[in-house]
């Protein structure tokens, strides 16, 4: 295992690791339903992505061909997330869910 | 063997008493009649097999033989008391003697040969085959003699009060066969004989007093003495023979009744019973003479004398055509024959039948006209002269009885009957109250009672194995589960709130699966997870969204109990054989799978081929869900609530376009995926069922994204069909051994070289697959979609073409 | 009829060849030939699935857009980590984006792309397909929003899809 | 890890075992989803627990007990097919009494034990 | 290994796939097939009865894996005996569903087949945890059968019905994994072998698991407390699925039978006889519950029903006394009563048919049709059900009570028996005189006329009981040697050697 | 000095699982729960990717696609349940 692979990898974990535990805090703290709906779909999903990333090199570098299936779960991730939000979203909306007060504009009625 | 016949006939009275079946009175004397009497013939039953079982053998003849050997036995009283309790109930002797004349109701042919003659004596014949081998000890001696006095005097004294003239002839039945019990209940050689003679006197005369009183109730068109009267001058032929009949009953000299009466009273007199008792018999006797003279003298006094007949439905009454008379004559003429001449008429007769029951050694007895005049005589002069003066005032007696409400035993019965029926169907309304909380709960307590006491004394162990540490994230992921699983049993009463904790545990579980090194399982666990997730989901749309508090506390509370004990149980169990030390038989299936079954992923290849019996099992239990399920929702009707129970409609827009997007691409990707896992399936973490489950996942999205009309047109085929072809792959796959002489299910695999491609392997195991495949998927969807046309919009466009 | 046995979606064909070389972690000529035979019998089975194809002119700009979307993203991350980390309050705003393009597909990698990237989600679009209503995260003025939506997104998209 | 083990599944038949005792179909069918959580990780733990002794053969490794595996695999998929069944059996109860009482008073009137129900959820 | 020993299963699992197929084909073909199965079943019965009568063991092992390691199947006396059973109450049932009880569901004869391949499973299966996926098989096809039907009667019972027996499934799964943890095997052969030897905390592992399959058996066996769901559920399905479920509480006791006396038997060493103690005296209540039961049912079904408990405990109470006698004189009245009461089922159906908006309630009501020949039937089948001579319920009861060794439990044990029977003498009694003769002026509108296969199907179940009564000595001297086949299980031990098919061979 | 960086992703990616399941908790209204859920099931990706680093195999990694996929499906029809009721018809 070569050593820059290693560093690569070591970052990518830590980079992934922060980005979803951020992305959990978000959801904790954050006001309202509208804004917690940020932190998953961006933060968590670049943080699983980055650990796919690592996991992409550490299973490449070990001589036994190639490993990227990784990959697709990306992917796959990538199309989902922001389709389970805007329904997500619609449904609070249906719910009349409300939102903080210093939010501007409405959402929509139903 | 005789037993048999025992119970037919019992089985036989009873059809036949209730062959008027219209009368309700019928109905139930021929019921009280079967419950007696089939229930006197079950205790005989058990009797008889007691007695077997000390005898060893069913033989009469060996039976007998062991007399001594019976009675000597430990086992000797049950025996008696049970035989006995039988014999009684058949021959209506006290306290079962209430039957007997409500099964008057029958016509009369069936009463005169049933209830006189035959049937009723077969108590008796009973007790006269089993002598030798039961009668003689102290227990018999009081049983039978005092149960005979009790029915002779009860007998006697109520035939007098009956206006029925069956009912007097019934009731004077009961105190002849008390009579008759009696004299086998002395014990002595003599009396048994006397009782042997009574029996054939007694047919002979009751016989023909029963027909006769059929002429009178078939000439009259009644059978009540107080209407009936001074029938001598419409009938004097039946009524001469009557009279005699019923003279010979009441023991008049020159006629057979009087001869087995006068041995009766002589019988009677050489009982040796202790002290103030010895006069006891003789008393008895005479009394029951006196009360038979009486009913005697009213039978021919109040019927054929005493004024003129009152409203006769038939009047005037005339003698009866010649054929019905007939037999009543012969009768008569033999009661004559054998008063007058005893030794030469019955004499062999006598003698024979006394010989069977007595075993041989008959005494010598006389049987002549009269013995002369000694003390039997004396008796039965007292009794006729006694039963005369008693007739005389009868007015006295009739006032008497009156007072005394007239139980009818019927209504007794009955009425006992349907008390029990009552409270029996109290009692099951009570326990059996279709309550499945209660049912559950008898299940849950009776398999912690029942598993309590190993586990007790199992208590907290930790085997040899010893505790391996924690690792912190396993350890948070535990007390999540655990966090989540007690809130959805806290917070079940919010429906979709439980959903989504349920959801969680159900993620951890596959988590932990994957974490202790089961990745097919994790597999499997998830997509089985969102599958019912999605079930879930579809039903809780007609479900109300919460659940109203229904249980009082104290049970809430009690209920809390119990499952803490389950639960303790559980871990107790579970932490008891986790550190124990453990071999099994995978040794087997970690060697043979790759050589014996072609594939390394152990677990898929004892799936479809070690243990492939087991799948195709599970894959039917899959397939018959699916059609139990099409078929219970086929034509059912269900209204959904219009909103969520928490006050908001359910909004229009039912199609997303991002969802519908995304939909698209969805389908051909899950396919390729399913495919991937179905193909490493035998080699790699994957197989049929995860397969199936994808791309029935997959086919869901299209119908949760575009709906049910959209989707159906646009899958070619019919789920029923897919769920069979599964099936029959499955069945083919472990049936194409059967071509080779190998047995069902043997697989065979080989690696076939491509140019292009290089080697892979083929095996008869991916056919198996294959079929558990196509199942999953015609199951799962068959399933939901189901439940998913259950919806208003999609029931009423689909009722065209069917899933 | 030959060429109905071509491709009727090459497009898709293609993803679904290289999502089986991903699948199957190795590009072996047994994969190859097994990713060809799937990528074309695959979407014959699930046409019908598919009803309307959108017209692709300029496919070819579609992975210098993703690459585009892909470290937008990044930045995004950040941004919005920072924003949480802070524990500053944000300014969120429903901010309606009338919309230039037409193919619903179209519409739905605009709307995909606005959730992924920075600061935004696109909550839903207007039944006529005419507006997309996006949540900001935190955005001193809704034309901010739509003006960064419309040079960076809506543009190349347009071009590749009239 | 054993001694955890234990206890998620003895807290997961404790949770099931008092939902099963309720006196609504619906509490009852989340009752017997976790109780047959319980069972198929008692089932699976029969083959005790190891950690990346995957049973798919690769040369140099330790194997844990496929066969547990194989059992809890066909037990899901059976436990699946017989939830579906009571979902829709319950279902089938709404419709032809419609009320998923199972407490022997079928749809009795709101006895005062149900005026006092709580507010769901909080 | 012998092919004709899948036949049992294999027959209806592609009947059912065929019925599968043909969902929307016409009924009548459809009929035809379904009944074509199950006379092929009963032919495959009557073949491994045959072969089973040698008194020899045939083993049968799946994908020619050697057991313990493959799953095994075992003939022997007894699974040809309950084999038999099935298959004639099978065609029996099947012949009356057919005059008319399987319309309103394309896939009614599906799942009557699957039931049936269900109940064969189990019957010959060797390996404890197919032993749990064959009860999976026939509760779930029971529950289809169940629901068969239109009206709403019947969905309350049979919500009670799946979910005890879901957890009845869950508890089977956690004694087969408290089991398996201990002995590492499932085949039933190998833990006959393994359990004597287990020491130690093992012990009340396995004890506690062994209890707990008890419960199990017992609740589908019906056995007090576990039996108050039976009543409303038997009395409310339709009359050929009832009939057939006369053989669903008898799998119960099947399965004590096989596991307890081979696996938990005399020789189990600490474990013998594993909760034969309990069974005793829960079997005499069970008797006097259905007792009760019967004296205050209100309809003929349901008093069929309790009778079904009746039977259970009779048939239990010997079983529990472990005596080769008693055992044997058992399953002499396991035959007897199982297809009486389904006959009794069939007749109640009948009957209700015919009277009208009364059915089969036991009250006053018009004369019904064909009152002779019904109450023909109904008299033989109560007969029998009671165990009064001449007919074959008398034999096996006569054969329970000389079972018993005298002692406490033979007092018990005959004052339950009889009293038992006396008490259902009054009931059926009372039932009968109501039902047939407590008749009223007035009329019936139109009853639908018996149809021919109907009444055969009725009256050949409860005739059986004639015929066990001329052919007692030779059924007899079979259950005596199925006994005592059971009772020595060495022969069942040699499934570990079954020989393996080579290529030479 | 790779294992020590997995622990500690690992450690990070768990502690979020638990944020998350507080949210879960505490979430006022059903979206909340729902989004939760779905950021739990994307978390369950990531631990499982960290455990097949850690035991150094790749059986799990189409375990982490299955939730990836079907993640997606669960959390679509419980929020259609939320918004239409039907999720199919
Ligand atoms: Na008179
Ligand atoms: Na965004």
């Amino acid at each position: 295992m070569n050593p820059i692979a290693e560093y690569v990898i070591c970052a990518l974990l830590l980079l992934g690791g922060v980005f979803t535990l951020v992305g959990a805090i978000g959801l904790a703290r954050l006001p309202d339903f509208f804004t917690r709906l940020h932190g998953p779909t961006k933060a968590t999903t670049l943080g699983v992505g980055a650990i796919m990333l690592s996991s992409v090199i550490f299973f490449s570098t070990r001589n036994e061909g190639i490993g990227i299936s990784e990959i697709l779960i990306t992917v796959f991730l990538f199309m989902t997330a922001p389709v389970s939000a805007n329904i997500l979203a619609k449904a609070a909306m249906h719910l009349r869910v409300k939102s903080s007060d210093n939010t501007r504009g409405q959402p929509w009625e139903q | 063997l005789m037993l048999i016949f025992w119970e037919l006939t019992s089985l036989v009275s009873f059809l036949l008493i209730s062959f008027w079946t219209h009368k309700q009175d019928a109905r139930r004397g021929a019921r009280m009649a079967l419950a007696v009497t089939g229930g006197g013939g079950l205790a005989l039953f058990a009797g008889i097999l007691l007695i077997g079982h000390i005898v060893g053998s069913y033989e009469l003849d060996d039976v007998l033989a062991a007399g001594d050997l019976i009675k000597a036995h430990a086992l000797y009283p049950v025996a008696l008391t049970l035989v006995l309790l039988g014999a009684f109930t058949k021959s209506a002797q006290f306290p079962f003697h209430f039957w007997l004349p409500h099964a008057m109701q029958a016509p009369t042919p069936v009463s005169a040969y049933l209830h006189s003659a035959t049937m009723v004596k077969a108590g008796i014949f009973l007790m006269a085959r089993l002598y030798p081998a039961l009668a003689g000890t102290e227990q018999w001696f009081y049983m039978v003699s005092f149960t005979g006095m009790a029915t002779l005097l009860l007998g006697a004294y109520v035939a007098m009060f009956k206006h029925d003239l069956k009912g007097l002839l019934a009731y004077s039945t009961v105190s002849h066969l008390g009579l008759i019990t009696l004299l086998f209940g002395m014990g002595t050689k003599l009396a048994a004989v006397a009782g042997v003679f009574h029996v054939i006197n007694h047919a002979t005369f009751k016989a023909s007093l029963f027909m006769a009183a059929g002429i009178i109730d078939h000439e009259t068109g009644t059978r009540d003495m107080r209407r009936i009267n001074g029938l001598w001058r419409f009938m004097p032929h039946t009524a001469t023979l009557a009279m005699v009949a019923a003279s010979s009953m009441a023991g008049v000299p020159l006629l057979n009744g009087f001869l087995s009466k006068e041995m009766f009273f002589a019988e009677s007199l050489q009982l040796n019973l202790p002290g103030l008792w010895a006069w006891l018999p003789p008393v008895v006797a005479t009394l029951a003479g006196i009360f038979a003279v009486a009913y005697s003298a009213r039978f021919i006094h109040d019927v054929f004398f005493n004024g003129k007949p009152v409203d006769l439905p038939i009047y005037p009454p005339h003698e009866p055509p010649r054929y019905m008379k007939i037999p009543v004559e012969i009768l008569v003429f033999a009661c004559v024959m054998v008063g007058i001449f005893p030794a030469f008429s019955v004499g062999p007769l006598l003698y024979a039948a006394a010989s069977a029951t007595l075993g041989g050694d008959v005494p010598d007895y006389h049987l002549s006209v009269t013995h002369g005049f000694n003390l039997p005589l004396l008796m039965s002069f007292m009794a006729f002269f006694g039963g005369l003066l008693m007739y005389s005032q009868r007015q006295r007696f009739f006032d008497f009885h009156a007072r005394f409400r007239e139980i009818d035993e019927k209504a007794v019965f009955e009425a006992v009957v349907s008390r029990i029926t009552a409270w029996a169907h109290a009692l099951t309304g009570r326990i059996e109250n279709g309550s499945l909380q209660r049912y559950a709960l008898l299940l849950v307590v009776s398999i912690v009672a029942v598993a309590a006491a190993p586990l007790f004394d199992l208590g907290l162990f930790v085997g040899s194995r010893g505790l391996t540490p924690v690792d912190w994230p396993t350890g948070l992921a535990a007390a999540a589960l655990m966090l989540c699983a007690l809130a959805t049993a806290r917070f079940h009463r919010d429906r979709f709130y439980a959903l989504i904790l349920l959801s969680v545990v159900g993620l951890i579980v596959a988590l932990a699966f994957a974490r202790f090194s089961a990745p097919d399982l994790a597999m499997t666990q998830l997509s089985v997870e969102v599958v019912t997730i999605v079930l879930l989901m579809l039903s809780l749309y007609y479900m109300p969204s919460w659940t109203p508090l229904a249980t009082s506390t104290p049970k809430r509370i009690r209920d809390i109990v119990i499952a803490l004990v389950a639960g303790t149980g559980m871990t107790l169990v579970t932490l008891a054989m986790l550190t124990q030390p453990f071999t099994s038989i995978s040794e087997f299936f970690l060697a043979n799978s790759k050589t014996g079954g072609g594939g390394t992923n152990v677990v898929n290849v004892i799936l479809v081929d070690f243990r492939g019996f087991d799948t195709l099992g599970e894959i039917t239990v899959l397939a018959i869900a699916a059609l139990g399920i099409y078929a219970m929702l086929k034509d059912t009707a269900l209204t959904p609530p219009p909103g969520d129970g928490m006050g908001h409609a359910w909004s229009r827009d039912a199609y997303p376009v991002l969802l519908r997007q995304i939909a698209r691409p969805m389908l051909p990707l899950a396919l390729m995926v399913s495919v991937y896992i179905f193909l490493r399936g035998h080699n790699q973490p994957g197989g049929g069922f995860i397969a199936g489950l994808i791309t029935s996942v997959a086919l869901l999205l299209q119908y949760i994204a575009s709906g049910m009309v959209w989707t159906q047109d646009r899958v070619p085929f019919k789920y029923h069909n897919v769920i069979g072809l599964g099936l029959l792959f499955a069945v083919i796959a472990g049936a194409g051994s059967l071509a080779f002489g190998y047995p069902f299910l043997t697989s065979s695999f080989g690696y076939i070289t491509w140019p292009v491609v290089g080697k892979f392997e083929v095996a008869s195991a991916m056919i198996f697959d294959l079929g558990v495949y196509l199942t999953v998927i015609g199951a799962t969807l068959l399933a939901l979609v189901s439940i998913g046309r259950l919806s208003p919009h999609s029931a009423i466009k689909s009722r065209r073409e069917d899933v | 009829m030959l060429d109905r046995l071509r491709f009727p979606q090459p497009w898709l064909s293609l993803i679904l060849f290289i999502t089986w070389q991903l699948l199957s972690d190795q590009v072996s000529a047994g994969s190859l030939v097994l990713g060809f035979v799937l990528a074309w019998a695959i979407p014959q089975m699930t046409g019908g699935f598919w009803p309307e194809r959108p017209a692709f002119i300029k496919s070819w700009r579609m992975p210098g857009y993703l690459l585009r979307v892909l470290t937008d993203i990044v930045v995004a991350s950040f941004q919005v980590a920072r924003l949480i980390v802070s524990g500053r309050q944000p300014r969120p705003a429903f901010v309606s984006y009338p919309l230039q393009l037409e193919h619903p597909l179209a519409i739905s990698i605009l709307a995909s792309t606005i959730s992924l990237t920075p600061g935004t989600v696109s909550a839903d679009i207007s039944d006529d397909n005419k507006t997309l209503l996006v949540h900001a995260l935190d955005a001193e003025t809704d034309q901010e929003v739509i003006d960064a939506i419309r040079t960076r997104y809506e543009k190349p998209l347009l071009e590749m899809f009239q | 890890m054993e001694l955890v083990f234990a206890l998620v599944i003895g807290t997961l038949t404790s949770a099931g075992v008092y939902l099963l005792l309720r006196a609504r179909t619906f509490p009852v069918v989340v009752g017997l989803t976790l109780i047959s959580y319980g069972v198929n990780l008692f089932l699976f733990g029969t083959g005790r627990l190891a950690t990346g002794a995957e049973p798919v053969l690769r040369h140099g490794a330790t194997y844990t007990d496929p066969i547990p595996q194989a059992l809890v695999l066909t037990a899901i998929v059976i436990g699946f097919a017989m939830t579906a069944f009571v979902v829709v059996l319950s279902l089938r109860n709404l419709a032809d009494n419609d009320d998923d009482h199972v407490d022997g008073h079928q749809s009795a009137p709101t006895t005062e034990v149900e005026h006092n129900r709580e507010i769901p959820g909080q | 290994m012998n092919h004709w020993l899948t036949a049992p299963i294999l027959i209806p699992l592609l009947g059912g796939i065929l019925q599968v197929f043909m969902g929307y084909a016409p009924l009548s073909l459809r009929r035809t097939l379904a009944l074509t199965t199950t006379v092929l079943m009963l032919v495959a019965a009557v073949v491994l009865l045959v072969l089973a009568n040698d008194g020899s063991y045939r083993f049968y092992a799946f994908g020619n894996w050697q057991p313990p390691f493959g799953i095994v199947l075992v003939l022997d006396r007894l699974a040809a005996l309950m084999l038999i059973l099935t298959a004639i109450l099978g065609l029996f049932c099947h012949l009356f569903a057919v005059g008319g009880a399987d319309a309103g569901n394309r896939q009614f004869h599906a799942l009557f087949l699957f039931q049936l391949m269900g109940l064969n499973i189990a019957f010959l299966t060797g390996d404890l945890f197919n032993l749990f996926v064959a009860f999976e098989v026939l509760l779930i096809a029971s529950y289809g059968l169940l629901m068969h039907g239109g009206g709403t009667a019947r969905t309350v019972p049979g919500l009670h019905y799946v979910v005890l027996n879901l957890v009845g499934s869950a508890v089977f799964l956690i004694s087969v994994g408290m089991i398996y943890s201990v002995t590492g095997t499932l085949n039933m052969a190998d833990l006959a072998l393994k359990v004597p030897q287990i020491t130690g905390e093992n012990l009340s592992i396995v004890k506690a698991g062994g209890m707990m399959l008890l419960v199990v058996f017992a609740l589908k066996a019906a056995i007090i407390p576990l039996c108050f769901w039976l009543p409303k559920a038997y009395a409310r399905a339709t009359a050929p699925v009832a009939a057939l479920f006369a053989v669903m509480t008898k799998v119960g006791i099947y399965a004590i039978l096989r596991v307890y006396l081979l696996v938990f038997g005399d020789d189990a060493g600490a474990l013998a006889n594993l909760g034969m103690d309990w069974l005793f005296p829960l079997a005499l209540v069970t008797l006097a519950m259905g007792v009760i039961g019967a004296l205050g049912a209100d309809n003929l079904k349901t008093l069929v029903a309790w009778q079904v408990i009746i039977s259970v405990g009779t048939l239990l109470a010997p079983v529990a006394l472990g005596s080769v006698a008693g055992t044997s004189a058992a399953l002499f009245y396991l035959l007897s009563t199982t297809w009486t009461v389904a006959g009794l089922f069939l007749v109640a159906d009948l009957i209700a048919s015919q009277r009208g908006s009364a059915a089969d309630k036991i009250v006053t009501a018009p004369i019904m049709r064909h009152r002779t020949f019904l109450s023909v039937l109904f008299l033989i089948g109560a007969v029998a059900a009671v165990g009064l001579p001449p007919l074959g319920g008398f034999f096996a009861k006569l054969l329970i009570l000389q079972s018993v060794s005298p002692g406490p439990e033979m007092a018990w044990l005959w004052s339950s028996i009889l009293i038992g029977s006396f008490f259902s003498v009054i009931a059926y009694s009372r039932a009968g005189s109501i039902v047939f003769w407590r008749t009223v002026e007035g009329h019936i509108n139109e009853p639908p006329t018996l149809g021919g296969s109907v009444s055969v199907a009725a009256g050949a179940l409860v005739a059986q009981s004639l015929v066990l009564v001329v052919l007692a000595g030779p059924v007899s001297s079979y259950t005596d040697a199925t006994a005592a086949q059971l009772h020595n299980p060495a022969g069942y031990l040699q499934a570990l050697g079954t020989p393996m098919v080579t290529e030479d061979n | 000095m790779i294992t020590t960086v997995l622990y500690i992703t690992t450690g990070m990616v768990t502690l979020a699982a638990l944020l998350n399941v507080y949210r879960l908790f505490r979430g006022p209204d059903a979206p909340d729960r729902i989004l939760a859920l779905d950021t739990l099931y994307i978390n369950a990706i990531a631990l499982i990717i960290l455990l097949g680093l850690i035991l150094d195999t790749r059986l799990y990694l189409p375990s982490a696609l299955l939730i990836a996929v079907m993640g997606f499906v669960g959390t679509v029809a419980m929020a259609k349940y939320l918004k239409r009721g039907s999720v199919i018809e």
